[in-house]
């Protein structure tokens, strides 16, 4: 017996809206399809009528987990069409907290497969040890999330030497736990059991379908912006690129964690180095007329910006092409021939970011039952009611 | 009197009431335990120590709106819950904490109740397959499925591994089993194996993790619960609540030597030993991620199965030595 | 291979068929190329200097005229590929059989411009959702919409 | 009395559905931190539900992209009464950044009702613990 | 592959402290430069609409109340806001009249309730001469 499922927009194993249309036979996956569009909310045009100042922080918030990358990618194109040089400091410090964000995006998903997995404990324990990364971005920052700290020609914030310390010391506790996941992950049984020889994808197929960052590099296909096409500091530290080759999930954790590694040393290596002096150029209003083309290489793969100038304060075109939707066509074929209890790990550990990719799949909804789809009118006055029927007490303290 | 005393054994202690507080007590204590080996707090404000935290979820269930899906079995729908839970609460009654005095056993103690027990312990698998083929959901549908198709797995190696101590007893009857072992401590100990056979069985029958496929709200949503809603939900997880605390109770009548001492000491073993049945199954949650029905099948049939068999022919063997 | 030599070893071997290559920045090479030499081009690319990685499909709108914007990147040098299609007569060939992996681009240029694209296996609409307007298409310079009126419930308390 | 007790059970487990409308990620990524042993909402009875239909209190996430409007609707009917909505951060109260854009409809207020909004972007996990309780409080 | 490699760490944390804040009785700190919500110091304000014009969310309203008395009317809309502080940063004042605070706990049932209300005179850059005669209608922060 065949018959579809919908998985999406909203279920539990998606933090964000997408739907897959599966066709299985029994467990066995025979065909998907992918359905874009919950989540396209037209930044593109939007980009348009903002200034280059405004459209820092939209780009920024194209995503909530590699928002630094997306307003790193745009400010270094900018930057080139405005012809800043930034100076070193401010370009270090920009540097270093985009490494930072690897790190919490990379325990994330580390945390976000034992989820998929049905490995809580594992999930809470990578979880309580993201906090650790979380404090230091909001100590540099400002903010725990989408750090604003990009501006054109340089970036808002300095470091001082109490910050310096406290970063060196976080590195230091994040090294030690992620040396015990990777740990945890090669060897606790009923793990590894999920996640080996899942989700295969060969290296000729993901060569053809155009794959990047860690699903490309876990099949064995060494590509990172970082190295192939050095920006700002890269060419001033050594890193080595994280590859695997057992084309699986197992494959993709084991990239993911090296990279973490990577990312530590970068981090040391950056703070090690770090030179005295300005933090930011003064930037002009307006670009000159020109085009560029941006690469970045976010924690999901290559992340690329072409942003064309005509002239005034803003852009004329800003077409940003984001990791997950390089990696769709790649999903739909390690989806093929799987099973529902794989999909979930499968489509996790691309590490979809679908709010970045900015389209979205057809949903169904979790529930068949008969609904009645009542009307706005209808919905806003039970609203006003309850407003009114329920004032909020001053003060009020949740009754414990 | 007689009828007095039976219905006060049937509605207050040991019966539903009784099994109500105390599988709220054992819920909070397997998601406080599971949440302190996760480093975190768990239930916390509800009563003290969140101690009330499954009876207001309780409570808040049964106040909720009941929604049944149009395309539903509504007869089937709304019966299933109750059955279920019926079925589970027979069962706690033929746990032997209250009918200890084997020279005057009471009508819920007799000749082969374990086996009646097992089947008891079985039915609210069935029950949950037809809750959920009849909600019509897709999710429940392949919940459903699952359900069954780990039916097949874990219900085998249950049934052999509790076999061996009994045969060792000679008796078919829990309390006489307890007894035995009360007799002979160290008896315990050739059924070591047998007991963590049992144990995992228990933790897929109960579908805990590393068995909660049929509801694995990554791949299914609600699985097997989707369409359930406000009382029907609050009734199966009180059911699924009170098979904890019945299975548990099992495992320690025929693995951890019964209940002995009357009625206060009697029920100190039984708080104690079922604790630590639920602490380990709790422990066996947090320990492992979530396997796939197949894996659960094959894990079954080449590991748990042989060795339950294993088991069973190296009791047969001891007993010819023994006296 | 640097920039300048990889250009000169470009001209000679493609010849008439690339209309200008600039070299604007480091590792950034422009190809300017008939949309209908397109997929012969990109064919070429990819067998002879392993240019097989798409980054992705941009479109912009200049007015009359349509660019589109090949970007493939390689370990040596990235190769962004031009080209202009008129806007009354939007067609362009899918790169599809030199790179499956355009498909997702190309079904997106379809939806934001109304590009249409001769041979895409794919054409449903990617992005745009399911009860869009026919015929309208977002990123055109000359497409406006209206803002639909915020109401902010609940009254002034 | 009978009313006191389900008040109060209500109050102490609400089971929270998460839905995104098309978000950037960042709320949603903290509501699930929320989650997570540093802030531990488990503490108050809070459960994360996979279906609509066991949750008690939606909290929603980003501003409506059109596509998602339907659905939301939908999703929130299926949620059994009494339900109670959380807007999280800027997006799902007005759309912040994105307002403007040809495929937002706005905030969610714009679609369902809501109960209570949660500011910031994103809004910390203690800010989201913070509107939970005001909410609870409110009941 | 071993068995159980978690077991160790999961019965260390068993009698651990737990590494849960307790959140709503005690509040956390918040690192000094932290962006809350904007806030306004309206003797300060030249009305010279930087921060409106580069705000990227709309949440900066600046409208003229009275153009004779040089009365502004300043709102901040906290539902919109996305605490990037890039006013703080287009201000060109010293000291600047844009701030932010550390306030983050706001949430609401009414969005009205989030808006941030000033009137204001236009401010001279040296505040101290425009002092005395600003000072009474300057200042009226209504929330």
């Amino acid at each position: 017996m065949s018959f579809q499922i919908p998985i999406g927009p909203q279920h539990p194993a998606l933090k964000e809206p997408i739907s897959l249309r599966m066709t299985v036979e029994g467990e066995v996956i025979t065909g998907v399809d992918i359905r874009l569009g919950y989540n396209h909310r037209g930044l593109e045009k939007l980009a348009e009528d903002r200034n280059w100042t405004q459209n820092i922080y939209l780009v920024e918030r194209i995503c909530g987990i590699c928002s630094h990358s997306h307003a790193t990618c745009y400010v270094q194109g900018v930057e080139k069409l405005m012809e800043l040089a930034p100076p070193k400091r401010g370009l270090y410090i920009r540097y270093l907290v985009s490494e930072l964000e690897r790190i919490h995006s990379h325990l994330l998903w580390l945390g976000v497969a034992g989820h998929e997995a049905g490995f809580d404990s594992f999930f809470m324990y990578v979880w309580r040890d993201r906090e650790v990364v979380m404090d230091l971005l909001e100590l540099i920052t400002g903010n725990r999330v989408h750090y604003a700290i990009n501006t054109l020609g340089g970036v808002r914030r300095d470091l001082d030497a109490g910050q310096i310390a406290k970063i060196r010391d976080g590195l230091v506790v994040l090294r030690k736990r992620s040396e015990y996941y990777f740990h945890i992950g090669a060897n606790e049984p009923s793990f590894v059991a999920r996640i080996a020889g899942v989700g295969y994808l060969s290296k000729e197929k993901a060569v053809a379908l155009c794959a990047v960052g860690p699903t490309a590099r876990a099949s064995g296909w060494a590509r990172d912006v970082r190295k192939e096409d050095p920006y700002a500091v890269y060419d001033e530290v050594d890193f080595d690129v994280a590859t695997a080759d057992s084309c699986d999930v197992l494959g993709r954790v084991v990239v993911r964690v090296k990279e973490l590694l990577e990312s530590y040393k970068i981090c040391e290596q950056i703070l090690d180095k770090l030179p005295p002096g300005d933090i930011a150029v003064k930037a002009p209003r307006k670009a000159k007329p020109g085009e560029v083309v941006s690469r970045y290489e976010a924690p999901r793969g290559e992340n690329i910006h072409y942003i064309k100038s005509n002239g005034t304060d803003k852009p004329e075109r800003l077409k940003v092409r984001a990791p997950t939707l390089g990696n769709y066509p790649a999903t739909v074929e390690m989806l093929r021939k799987g099973f529902i209890a794989d999909i979930p790990l499968i489509f996790a550990a691309i590490d979809p970011c679908i709010c970045c990719a900015e389209r979205s799949v057809t949903l169904i909804d979790a529930g068949s039952g008969e609904e009645s789809v009542a009307r706005m009118s209808d919905l806003r006055r039970r609203a006003i009611v309850r407003h009114e029927n329920a004032p909020l007490k001053r003060n009020a303290v949740w009754p414990l | 009197m007689a009828v007095v005393r039976t219905l006060l054994y049937l509605v207050v202690y040991p019966g539903l009431l009784f099994l109500f507080l105390y599988s709220t007590f054992c819920e909070w204590f397997d998601r406080k335990v599971y949440a302190r080996f996760q480093n975190r707090m768990g239930p916390t404000h509800t009563g003290r120590f969140g101690l009330l935290q499954p009876i207001a979820d309780f409570v808040k269930l049964l106040s909720k709106e009941d929604v049944v899906p149009e395309a539903a079995d509504k007869r089937l729908f709304a019966v299933l819950p109750i059955i279920g839970l019926a079925v589970v609460s027979t069962a706690g009654l033929l746990l032997p904490v209250w009918n200890f005095d084997l020279a005057n056993p009471g009508w819920t103690s007799f000749s082969g109740d374990i086996i009646v027990m097992l089947y008891l312990l079985s039915l609210p698998t069935l029950i949950l397959f037809l809750a959920a083929w009849s909600s019509t959901n897709l999710f429940s549908t392949i919940g459903g499925a699952r359900v069954l198709t780990m039916l097949f797995g874990y219900e085998v190696p249950l049934f052999l591994a509790v076999l061996s101590p009994a045969i060792l007893a000679n008796s078919w009857r829990l309390a006489e089993i307890a007894a035995f072992y009360q007799r002979k401590p160290l008896l315990l100990l050739p059924n070591l194996l047998a007991f963590i056979i049992a144990l995992i069985a228990v933790q897929a029958k109960l579908e805990r993790t590393p068995f909660d496929i049929p509801h694995a709200e990554t791949e299914i949503v609600g699985g097997t619960f989707t369409e359930y809603s406000g009382k029907k939900l609050a009734l199966f997880r009180l059911t699924f609540d009170i098979e904890l605390v019945v299975s548990s109770g099992l495992l320690a009548a025929v693995f951890l030597g019964g209940f002995p001492g009357g009625a206060v000491v009697g029920f100190i073993h039984f708080v104690v030993k079922t604790l630590f049945v639920i602490f380990l199954l709790c422990l066996l949650r947090a320990l492992t991620s979530r396997i796939r029905v197949d894996q659960v099948i094959s894990f079954a049939w080449k590991y748990l199965a042989p060795l339950a068999v294993l088991q069973l022919l190296a009791i047969i063997l001891l007993k010819g030595f023994l006296p | 291979m640097t920039d300048a030599e990889l250009i000169e070893k470009l001209k000679s071997d493609l010849g008439d068929t690339v209309e200008e290559i600039s070299n604007p920045a480091r590792r950034r090479l422009f190809l300017k190329v008939a949309p209908q030499r397109l997929l012969a081009v990109t064919t070429r690319l990819r067998d002879a200097y392993g240019v097989v990685f798409l980054s992705t499909i941009s479109g912009v709108d200049n007015g009359e005229m349509f660019e589109i914007l090949y970007h493939f990147s390689t370990p040596e040098t990235d190769y962004n590929i031009r080209t202009e299609i008129p806007k009354a007569n939007p067609h362009i060939d899918s790169i599809t059989p030199a790179i499956p992996g355009a498909v997702l681009y190309e079904r997106e240029l379809q939806d934001m411009f109304g590009i249409v694209v001769d041979g895409i296996p794919d054409a449903r609409p990617l992005v745009l959702p399911d009860d869009w307007p026919a015929g309208n298409f977002p990123l055109r310079k000359d497409w406006k919409h209206e803002r639909p009126q915020e109401v902010i419930p609940g009254g002034k308390s | 009395m009978l009313k006191k007790l389900t008040r109060w059970s209500r109050i102490k487990s609400p089971w929270i559905l998460h839905l995104n409308s098309g978000a950037c990620n960042a709320c949603d990524i903290e509501i699930v931190a929320a989650l997570t042993p540093r802030f531990d909402v488990e503490r108050f009875g809070i459960l994360l539900k996979a279906t609509p239909r066991h949750a008690d209190v939606i909290v929603a996430s980003g501003p409506v992209t059109r596509q998602m409007r339907d659905r939301i609707i939908r999703i929130y009917e299926q949620v059994p009464d009494p339900k109670f909505v959380i807007a999280v951060g800027a997006c799902a109260m007005s759309g912040c950044v994105y307002r403007g854009a040809y495929n937002i409809m706005g905030g969610i207020d714009q679609v369902i009702p809501v109960n209570m909004y949660v500011p910031g972007c994103p809004a910390r996990p203690d800010a989201i613990i913070d509107g939970v309780v005001k909410l609870l409080g409110k009941l | 592959m071993k068995i159980a490699v978690f077991l160790p760490e999961l019965l260390r944390h068993l009698f651990k402290k737990p590494a849960t804040v307790d959140y709503p009785f005690k509040k956390l700190e918040v690192p000094k430069d932290f962006r809350g919500t904007p806030y306004l110091n309206p003797e300060m304000c030249i009305a010279c609409r930087a921060c409106e014009r580069d705000c990227p969310a709309e949440a900066i309203e600046i409208s003229s109340v009275n153009e004779a008395e040089k009365r502004f009317r300043m709102v901040i809309h906290n539902d919109r806001c996305i605490h990037c502080a890039q006013c703080v940063d287009s201000c060109p004042t010293t000291p600047k009249a844009m701030q932010m605070d550390s306030l983050f706990e706001i949430a609401c049932d009414d969005r009205h309730k989030l808006k941030t209300d000033w009137v204001y005179v236009r401010a001279v850059l040296k505040p101290k001469a425009a002092a005395p005669a600003a000072a009474p209608q300057a200042a009226e922060p209504k929330t």
